[in-house]
């Protein structure tokens, strides 16, 4: 428990060097590309996390990564735009396709490569790989390998939020596959009974592996699930950061105010396969070729540059900050010592003994 | 030992109570310490429980600390563990172990393996209590013993306690541990009677107990598997053979050096559970003892007396043939006794 | 398998005796209400589940029974609405609360009396018990001792038929309680996606043991969940069999034709306490008085008889019927065998070696 | 034994597959002859199955019969269980079996225990194949073992498959079984390749096979660890070192008498798995021992070799180090025949 408190104090001063809200006017959070230091900031949020998984990908590809591996390119703007709409102390749940999630919500690029390339020096000190990443300091209550598993999870964080009279707020992310699963049903009803203080955000890249949402349920939208709950439900453009910013923004406010949870479908891409093994047989090259010309990124730099908020220039730093940022994480990860195979088996209890654990300070996995 | 709560009553005082009202003491002063402590789950509140152990917690701690939920295992305990994370010290009451198999996901792929996975930068430190168990004509699936599949998940420790006086103080410790712990208890104990210390001392987990001691013969058991022996052992004892009786109460983490002394000086076990005996926890135990020197010891072959490799079935005459009875595990401890080495 | 054949058999001769489905003219079949020969076949489906629940009551009272039992007392008319609106060859899941529908699909009353007096004469020759009772002779797949169990399976035996080129129908009952179970989520959206021919019908008796539907879910109606799997919803009272049986026929007839699943939510009210531990301690005497005056059974008694359609004479008929069959169940029940603990290892599994599955008929649970 | 397929083609014709062409062929077979099988799961259909297992049956035999799902096991269980109640010969493929925690209601409350509960009217004649264990670098939930909890369910039967040449042979048995069947494959199997009968011929659940024979020391072992372990075996054969390896294959209903024979003859017996040995399938194994006269024949305890008790981690190292690997079975099998009896 000690190594959590300790934890939290140490990122404290790193994590306050993210701008991470864009100001608000009239009670109005602005857009991103409405505040030249929010443009700023997201738009290097989405190439970090763009260039992180393209570096994901090659080291793979170079035989240097080990397991398994769900890339988000494509999908980088519902990641920021969500994780923009949240302050600190706010919470995450995210997904075997969550580097984007963590890297938004303000994690250590290094410590996060050093997790995938299995090292000690990771934030799971190479225990869970790119499915279990968190950053428990910047709110990041874990990836999950489980398809649907970190929902009645985030029902729970904020559960423990409310208890506590404290107004935070729970953003859990999934995929449109995820909805199809009991854990989905089950998390959003308790969430709409008690009222509770999360945003659900459903990454709909419209395939769960390789079955389309044409077949794998029979509502247009994932939003229309919301019904079923009673609660708002709504869809938005996923690759249109500020769009995605807007509804986040309005849904988080709803929640921190006792006004409930809410469904939010961003509609996005994944470039990539679903993991490594895909052949990509269920969707077509023109499909792909169309929403590769529909690049959050691009998208987002077009609208800056052209009201004059960014220029040229601000744009190409933002990409080369990100790509310097990333190398070196690269670079320092590979320094970090192996993963130690001598306390696997200390490890699997929190122990009993260490710290009181009343006269510890709460868990409080955010900064 | 690690404690949430103040100890400073003494131990003398003492009350009779059952095992539900000793559960519930535990739950009461549990949540009077701490803040953090609360209860959730399917008809706790008015309703008092299914089995009556939250009783009228909900008029003294309110619908938020013992709140009520929908029928939702999974997304209950999902919710307990996301509580957990979030800094509470959740207790999910599932109304029978059976329907932990809707909850499965949550208990062994997120409980129990988030404080490892996550490189031990959180814990879960949730409770979840069940009870388990046959004899109340429940039929096949609101009767079983799941015991050895908790044990068998590494992250979650496994607590079966058998007897009135200790489970209090169990249940405070289980609260306290910063590790998932599942808490079986057995239907047929609700109701039984016996002396519950007033304070809040804690029984540590991972310790087995030796419950009687004899030369003759040593019995491993579980649950309500318990008294029955120590019933029979009494029985054996007026026969001339001495039993002694050891209870893991523990499953996991399992502290093996009472049983294996206790065989070591017996040379003779008969290892008693009611879930079915294939791949059970008893298993565990006889291969603790093989796979030990306590082997040469062995005067007989260890004798598994389980609940027979078969659904719960509702007549009651079945139910009661599907399990070891009092004369079995008084047939089968003398038969072994006195067995030629 | 030899024994589900012979079963089939020997059944069809009393089943053919039970007036199941009312005329049909003009394509739609007509009212219980209006057809004699129907409102008389229904009433006394409705009497006999009131006389065996009372009976059963009773013999759990006097301690004559074991277990525990859940009763349907007060809820007679969906059970009975719903199995008048299924052909032959049609097929249900059930609940633990399940006597009324094994009762109205024409299950014979003495083996059901058996098996709830753990007779190896009973249906499930004393292994299944209240909770596991079924007649798979007239298509019952089974009461469930779990809440939502029966749903998936329904859709399953749908695909089916389906898959099969049959055209029948499964009718799968489940309570309000049920609606917030994971199981429900994904049999719905299965059924949705494949167009299954399933009619799914939610007996909303207002409490899922003691919590109540205003808490357990955020929507007024269990019918407005059809809306997340694309389905038609719609609620009905149930405590009135015409009401009930219209719904039902249309969409039996939907499922039949091709035409998907739909959810049926049949509002209406068990008398009794969930079980035998029941202290009613979370419902009001007045509430409980009130749905008693709203009694399925008087209801439309009174309907045909205002009518005209029967006479009173046919209605103390009917009951009286009912009551002395139930009495000859009890007795018969009584001096069948107990059930018998020899074989509790050999009935584990279905033998591999008695009869070679590809020469045997379709296993197929519906007479 | 029971065919559902006609057995017309000799033994004789073998060809060299790998073990997921042995399944595919299974399933293209068992599909051909009967009208009744169909195989639903995850990705199954154009894809090919997550581990390319089903590959391209959906082109033969078309999108009703090889049917892709929603995310959603606990349904598709669920609806292969209603199927197969209503006549179908369903096999349901989980991507990974650590996925059936959300189906375990379906398998363990429902398809297990149907028959039983009620009384024999009916069976539940469906398979569900799903991949286990590590190697992959998948992390903790997506590399589990839980052989042992489908073992401890009365009312399923366990097959794990350790070899190309009976994988096909023992799907059809478990295809033409009345009986639910899980079937376990390990995933570092599917590559391996292996000479696979061209008939229909079944290989007959509940037979352990012994895979060697050697009179210094018994080896049992379940899936990936069986291959390993004849590795070690041949290995310790180069040092004098004799050892039988048993592979039970069936884990439920378990065929005992060929282990015990041949712990007999040995005296010194290893037991190796994967999954983590506390209250793991080989624990049963131990039991079944030292609960028989074969205790007698014991010249050491009995040592078993297991995965420890802990989630899998994701680093290559420490994952390799989580189970038993080759080396680690050579010196535990040249200790355990060497030490003093
Ligand atoms: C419970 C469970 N079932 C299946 C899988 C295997 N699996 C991993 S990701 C995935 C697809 C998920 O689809 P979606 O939720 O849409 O997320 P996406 O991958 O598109 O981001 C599947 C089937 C899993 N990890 N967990
Ligand atoms: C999975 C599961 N959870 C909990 C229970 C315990 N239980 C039995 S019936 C019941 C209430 C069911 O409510 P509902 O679905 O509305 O049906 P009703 O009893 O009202 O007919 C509960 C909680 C169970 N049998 N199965
Ligand atoms: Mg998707
Ligand atoms: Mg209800």
């Amino acid at each position: 428990m000690q190594t959590v408190v300790t934890e939290v104090q140490t990122r404290e001063s790193d994590i306050t060097a993210i701008a991470h809200q864009p100001p608000v006017q009239d009670g109005v959070p602005a857009a991103p590309s409405t505040d030249p230091a929010t443009a700023r900031a997201a738009l290097g949020t989405m190439w970090r996390i763009r260039r992180f998984e393209e570096a994901v990908d090659d080291l793979f590809a170079r035989g240097l990564m080990h397991g398994t591996m769900h890339l988000s390119i494509g999908q980088e703007a519902s990641a920021t735009g969500v994780c923009l709409a949240l302050r600190e102390r706010d919470a995450i749940t995210s997904t075997h396709r969550g580097h984007g999630h963590c890297i938004a919500q303000g994690a250590d690029l290094t410590r996060m490569m050093a997790e995938l390339l299995a090292k000690e020096t990771g934030y799971c000190r190479g225990r869970g790989g790119s499915m279990h990443i968190a950053d428990v300091a910047t709110g990041n209550l874990g990836a999950n390998g489980i398809v649907g598993g970190g929902i009645p999870i985030a029902a729970g964080a904020a559960l423990a939020y409310k208890m506590r009279g404290e107004d935070r707020v729970v953003a859990s992310f999934f995929g449109d596959g995820a909805t199809n699963e009991g854990a989905f049903h089950e998390g959003l009803n308790l969430a709409a009974i008690w009222d509770l203080p999360v945003v659900f955000v459903c990454e709909n890249n419209k395939y769960g592996m390789s079955f389309s949402t044409e077949f794998s349920m029979a509502v247009p939208h994932v939003a229309d699930r919301a019904a079923a709950y009673g609660m708002p439900g709504v869809t938005v453009d996923g690759n249109d950061l500020d769009a995605v910013h807007a509804v986040a923004a309005e849904a988080v406010d709803r929640a921190r105010n006792g006004g409930g949870p809410t469904l939010i479908e961003a509609e996005t891409y994944r470039w990539k396969g679903h993991s490594k093994s895909d052949k990509n047989l269920y969707r077509t090259r023109e499909e792909i070729a169309e929403w590769r010309e529909r690049d959050p990124i691009v998208a987002f730099e077009t609208k800056v540059t052209e009201s004059g908020l960014l220029t040229a220039a601000d744009i190409t730093a933002a990409r080369d900050e990100a790509t310097d940022a990333i190398k070196a994480a690269v670079r320092e990860a590979n320094s970090g010592t192996d993963a130690d195979p001598g306390d696997l088996l200390d490890a699997v209890f929190a122990p009993v003994d260490a710290a009181p654990l009343a006269s510890s300070p709460n868990q409080d996995v955010t900064r | 030992m690690t404690a949430t709560l103040p100890q400073t009553e003494t131990q003398a005082e003492s009350r009779e109570l059952t095992y539900s009202e000793a559960i519930r003491e535990a739950l009461a002063e549990a949540m009077t310490a701490d803040d953090r402590v609360f209860m959730l789950g399917e008809d706790v509140g008015v309703y008092g429980g299914a089995f009556g152990v939250s009783g009228d917690l909900v008029h003294r701690f309110g619908k938020e600390r013992i709140r009520d939920t929908p029928i939702s295992e999974l997304g209950i305990v999902g919710a307990a563990v996301g509580a957990a994370l979030a800094g509470m010290r959740p207790i999910v009451e599932i109304q029978f172990s059976d329907f932990t198999c809707q909850a499965m996901d949550q208990i062994v792929n997120q409980a129990a393996k988030i404080h490892f996975m996550l490189g031990g930068a959180v814990s879960v430190p949730m409770v979840l209590r069940t009870p388990l168990g046959s004899g109340t004509g429940a039929a096949a699936q609101h009767s079983q013993s799941l015991e050895a599949w908790f044990a068998h998940v590494p992250g979650l420790k496994v607590v079966m306690p058998s007897t009135v006086s200790e489970v209090k103080g169990l249940l405070l410790a289980a609260i306290d541990d910063p590790n998932p712990v599942v808490f079986l208890e057995h239907k047929l104990l609700y109701r039984t009677k016996g002396h519950v210390p007033a304070g809040a001392d804690r029984v540590p987990l991972g310790r087995s107990v030796v419950r009687r001691e004899g030369a003759d013969l040593t019995i491993v058991a579980t649950g309500i598997m318990v008294s029955r022996s120590l019933e029979a052992a009494a029985r054996l004892a007026d026969e001339g053979i001495e039993a002694t009786v050891v209870d893991p109460v523990t499953l996991t983490p399992l502290d093996e050096a009472p049983i294996l002394d206790a065989v070591r000086r017996t040379g003779r076990v008969m290892l008693v559970q009611e879930a079915p005996g294939h791949v059970g926890f008893m298993s565990e135990i006889a291969a603790r003892i093989a796979g030990s020197s306590a082997l040469y010891s062995l005067e007989a072959p260890i004798k598994r007396l389980c609940g027979l490799d078969a659904p719960m079935p509702y007549a009651p005459a079945l139910e009661a043939a599907m399990v070891p009875q009092l004369d079995d595990i008084v047939v089968a401890g003398r038969a072994l006794a006195t067995q030629e080495a």
